[in-house]
């Protein structure tokens, strides 16, 4: 399960989301797809294209500029049994369905008891590529952390898109599914027939005695980078991927830091009451008296999102700004350490679609 | 007074008045023990409006569903809610609905298609309009009422559900009750034209007023508008016009708030739909149902009396849905 | 082609001409210039939309302010917003109308009353409501002009604040852009009833559609309906049909995407303002308002390129406001 | 400015809210408040009081129920230079406008350079009595810190709940004032004048060297009851109230906790992603690696909210599982301690209104 089997085939991020909804449509006919421009000729970057030629117009539709009402509708027909999955081209829009998701679809198994169950998944993509500005390049996974009753898929990889997607579909309750603009190119090896990636499992993607590094979503390939860089200095990182936010699989976590006595973690969001922190917390609580560990989280700049480029660059972390975080948690503050690295092929070359 | 209506049987009147009069005996009970402080959960009271949820769900087909608000025992009663759960609901007992999760403003019972209620105004509208988009999809013969007060046309939500039910013509009634006031707040001083039906149509959905919450007019109309929605018509509206008389919330009188002249519930009270049901039933007929309704609800008061708290560790579950 | 509309001068035809032109221009200079990734800013084109922004524009005072969309180049200069700052901020330089932080689609010039737009759709029609609110309270004679495209119908926040402008009698022009779409979605798709206008009386507003982005027609109504606004009226609608040339977002070309008929562009790109009006002057005017053009082009390119970057330590300003 | 003056008026919360509007309202006519119900006869629980009849109808007004539109309402009033206070009865229904607050408000400035700004005050007032169920009681501090941009006080006493609102009002920038149904009744010593309570400056209410407890709103006078349940077991408590929640104070605190080497957080909402973690982590990445300390928090349980009484006691700490927490990290986790605690009389004695 932990593991993608030796099978060649190779998918981009964007393709195996595509494919996960396809098979899971073609299974269950209660799973349909709504979302502004599901059904235009982009396809939501390719993940839902043609899936309204294949299935019909009535599993995979546009619908009205309405987040709020859009979100009540797919919680009501998730109430009626069906299982809905709901995209949102940009996360920012979710603000302007909170109170369905947190009022609502989070409670109603709770507050009445388990007469109903809300087999929902919200897809939610973060926009970052460049020049998106404030309102186009949030994550707000956190404020979905922090309420009971929902699940949260946060996948890096190929592999993990498709089977994250079809557990997320598979599973009674509301899953917010979250995507990152930038990894839709990515490729990686997925298996043709359909299969779930676990809810509640972290991956721990490269082994290394001198510090943790925990990322989510696109932070992932970037602290990947960091790690290489890290090598050329000695530095042995242990990156950790953890897949689903929601439940949160803290004992990989936390076993890490126990070996290396340092985490780093690193967002794709601010810092405060944010996912980092929570990590940090978690890992103090565990190991808190037990063992001294130094800790760092690493995120948003604490501003909104700027749109000029320079300042773009400040706001967000990348490999160097990891690498070089994890080498002063390692040699010490005052250590220096020079390295050049060039902008990520996925930004530098992004012409759009947006 | 005499029943006019020739398609309206003495048997439906009779129905009429017992389940007005079960639900005007329950909220009654509830204002007499709320002093006791057994019941520990806000009530939204509904007595005086009884009448819309008794014709609309007594011209629904069981199969269908309803959703309404946290307003919401006359709903959960008309629609045949257990007594005996909601009580035992209110009393925050393990025999509860919801187990004592929900208390009066969520009840809930899907055994008879009364879907959970919200104390989110207008939150439920959408969903309603999303449960219908599933029984179309179905094909099922079912349709969804969704209740709600005037206060929940001011918000957005509302705005978007009419819109997206109209433009896939969803088997849904939308019921919307107005009672003239959210709280103490008229609906004057909310709406910039108060043209319920109008805004309405606007969406391209026939809508209609019933005025006075005259039963045995709005279960005609509700039958009618049932037919053309089972037949794919799209949705409907029916803006009911009625008459809170208690306080928003809570068991008290309303008259002490002084928002609203005396004569406008004066008027209200003296039209009172229990009563005038009532006088068209034969006095040992009206007897007999209210013998079994204090039996019933007799019944009801000992059953959340010994039904036990539940349990702490319960606390912890249903948070997610099991597989 | 004559100008029939005694009431228009000459003069008025050549600002039109001349803002049109600017606009167009600038836009036909991103086309040209996006692909040397100099602009960084996804970029929401109004080429053919221009005559709305500007027509409204002239018929208002300067005095007056607006609120618009992430589709803002034409409002912005149409409200004669500083050119060069708004060409340094596309190119995200320091001496961009909001130094590089603000991109093309939240362009702000407050000496000119141009509001700094958003790029969540319907998000600045209640703060355009609640700029007006404020006017009136101060019993200003300023009134607010509010932009935005069909598709912000579809949202509750447009539901919301008709209800509330129209219900406090609020000094505000809504101005709704009609082009059809939301990205490549067909507003017949999301409209229950395409029916705009209607829709806003529902609200109590009256409101009138003007066909073709006729510059003139436009301007006399906007005129008409200024004057009524400020003289205590209320609000009003007006439903601006109009057509977006170009792809949604980016520089491309529309047809390629195939998802609307080729003859409606077309009509619409015969039936062009500017052409229509320039046509309206003499040859030499015409002549002289495009040199005078491509000259202030020229200059805002100059100064955008030769602008510097802000500064690293620039990202940590304005988090908050000073006191 | 950091404590009450020698003044021995003696005012509730409630009314001490009420003074800092009416005297800001006669200060300045470009502040307003809007709200639903904020001028019937009950008056947001005596907070605006007839102050529509004292200051006109335009400045003291009811409103349609549209959260989110009048929250731009309120936004673009105050980007026109006026003083918006919208009042929310219960900060639950914030979930309606997260769009325009996290999206526009918190993003003004910096979106446009300091060209706009948007004084704006919103008021939200966590449910809490009994029954208020999944949907009545909820507090979303944790969202507002989340994002760079807004300002959040939650003071506790009626001399910080005056304080800060009268800062609040003169701020240039959005601040969320989170109140709680709780505290409307508690006295205390308030002066007539108007005065400022700083934003940024955390409260010691007691000292003492063997715990640090942090508490947030309605939680700090169940802090302080389980401050005097310890001193009868010889545990002294150290209780800070941060009343500005943001900016932080965090000074204060790490201070704090470097002298107990115990930092016990009690806030009013669920732990993942919240307040509490973030002070964890804040104290975390001070301290670590220099300090060792022992790290809890509490909140809200992982559930909902539910509406049964005996579920809703087992839902929120109280005085009783604060200290009880507090002495397990002093005594350690085995140190077994019997106490029994009155239900405290604010809620005991609750009838309304709701
Ligand atoms: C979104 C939201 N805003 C405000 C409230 C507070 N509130 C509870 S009931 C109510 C009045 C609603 O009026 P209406 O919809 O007419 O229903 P009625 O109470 O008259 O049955 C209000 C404002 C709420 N529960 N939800
Ligand atoms: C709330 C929200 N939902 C969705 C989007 C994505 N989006 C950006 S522009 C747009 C189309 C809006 O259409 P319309 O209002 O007609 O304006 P136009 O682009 O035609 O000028 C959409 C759906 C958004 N920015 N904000
Ligand atoms: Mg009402
Ligand atoms: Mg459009």
């Amino acid at each position: 399960m932990s593991s993608p089997p030796s099978d060649a085939r190779t998918l981009t991020y964007g393709q195996a989301l595509l494919e996960a909804a396809r098979q899971e449509m073609a299974r269950d006919a209660g799973v349909f797809i709504m979302g502004l421009g599901v059904d235009d000729a982009k396809g939501m970057y390719g993940t839902t294209a043609n899936l309204h030629k294949e299935f019909g117009a009535d599993r995979c539709f546009d619908t009205p500029l309405a987040e709020d009402a859009m979100t009540g509708v797919a919680i009501g027909a998730a109430l009626a049994g069906m299982r809905p999955i709901h995209v949102h081209q940009r996360m920012d829009f979710l603000l302007l369905c909170m109170n369905q998701l947190v009022n609502m679809a989070a409670k109603s198994s709770y507050m009445f008891s388990g007469a109903v169950s809300v087999p929902l998944v919200v897809r939610a993509i973060i926009g970052r590529s460049w020049g998106q500005g404030a309102q186009h390049s949030q994550a707000f996974h956190s404020y979905f952390m922090h309420v009971p009753g929902l699940k949260i898929f946060a996948p890096t990889t190929p592999y993990d898109a498709k089977g994250a997607m079809i557990a997320a579909i598979r599973d009674p309750n509301p899953v917010v599914f979250m995507e990152h603009r930038m990894l839709y190119s990515f490729k990686g090896i997925v298996p043709e027939a359909a299969y779930e990636v676990p809810f509640g499992r972290a991956r721990l993607l490269t082994h290394g005695k001198h510090v943790t590094i925990v990322a989510v979503s696109y932070m992932v390939a970037e602290a990947l980078r960091a790690k290489h860089l890290l090598e050329e200095v000695g530095i042995e990182a242990e990156v950790i991927d953890p897949v689903s936010l929601a439940p949160l699989d803290i004992d990989t976590i936390v076993t890490s830091v126990s070996r290396t006595g340092r985490l780093l973690v690193v967002d794709t969001s601010w810092l405060t009451c944010g996912f980092s922190g929570e990590i940090l917390a978690l890992a103090l609580e565990r190991l808190g008296g037990k063992q001294a560990f130094q800790a760092k989280r690493m995120g948003y700049a604490p501003t909104p999102c700027p749109t000029t480029k320079p300042l773009e660059n400040v706001f967000y972390p990348n490999a160097r700004t990891i690498a070089l975080a994890a080498h002063a948690m390692v040699k010490g503050e005052g250590a220096s350490w020079k390295i050049e690295v060039q902008e990520p092929r996925e930004i530098a070359e992004f012409k759009g679609p947006f | 007074m005499k029943n006019n209506d020739p398609s309206i049987s003495a048997d439906t009147i009779a129905r009429f008045y017992k389940q007005i009069r079960r639900i005007r005996r329950v909220e009654e009970t509830v204002i007499d023990l709320y002093p006791t402080d057994k019941i520990k959960s806000p009530v939204h009271l509904s007595i005086g409006q009884e009448s819309v949820s008794v014709a609309v769900c007594e011209a629904l087909r069981p199969t269908d569903v309803v959703f309404g608000t946290y307003r919401g025992h006359a709903l959960y009663l008309a629609k045949y809610g257990d007594m005996k759960a909601m009580m035992a609901e209110l009393y925050g007992k393990a025999d509860g609905c919801a187990r004592g999760k929900a208390g009066s403003m969520h009840l809930v019972d899907m055994k008879v298609g009364m879907m959970g209620t919200s104390a989110i105004v207008a939150t439920s509208i959408s969903q309603a309009a999303g449960y219908a988009f599933a029984l179309k999809q179905r094909k099922s013969d079912a349709i969804v009422a969704c209740f709600y007060g005037e206060g929940a046309m001011d918000e957005g939500a509302w705005h978007e559900t009419m819109n997206f039910a109209a433009l896939k013509k969803l088997p849904v009634l939308f019921v919307c009750e107005n009672n003239g006031y959210a709280i103490y707040s008229s609906v004057k001083d909310r709406m910039s034209s108060v043209n319920i039906c109008a805004r309405s149509e606007s969406y391209g959905i026939p809508a209609a007023r019933i005025e006075n919450g005259d039963t045995r007019k709005l279960y005609a109309k509700v039958q009618s508008d049932a037919a053309a929605i089972r037949a794919g018509s799209g949705p409907r509206v029916i803006e009911a016009m009625t008459c809170r008389w208690r306080d928003h919330v809570g068991p008290g009188e309303d008259r002490v708030h002084r928002y609203r002249p005396d004569a406008e519930l004066n008027a209200w009270i003296a039209a009172d739909e229990m009563k005038k049901l009532g006088e068209l039933l034969p006095a040992t007929k009206r007897a007999e149902i209210d013998r079994d309704v204090e039996a019933e609800l007799a019944a009801a008061i000992t059953f959340a009396e010994q039904s036990p708290y539940p349990e702490d560790r319960e606390i912890y579950d249903h948070v997610f849905a099991a597989e």
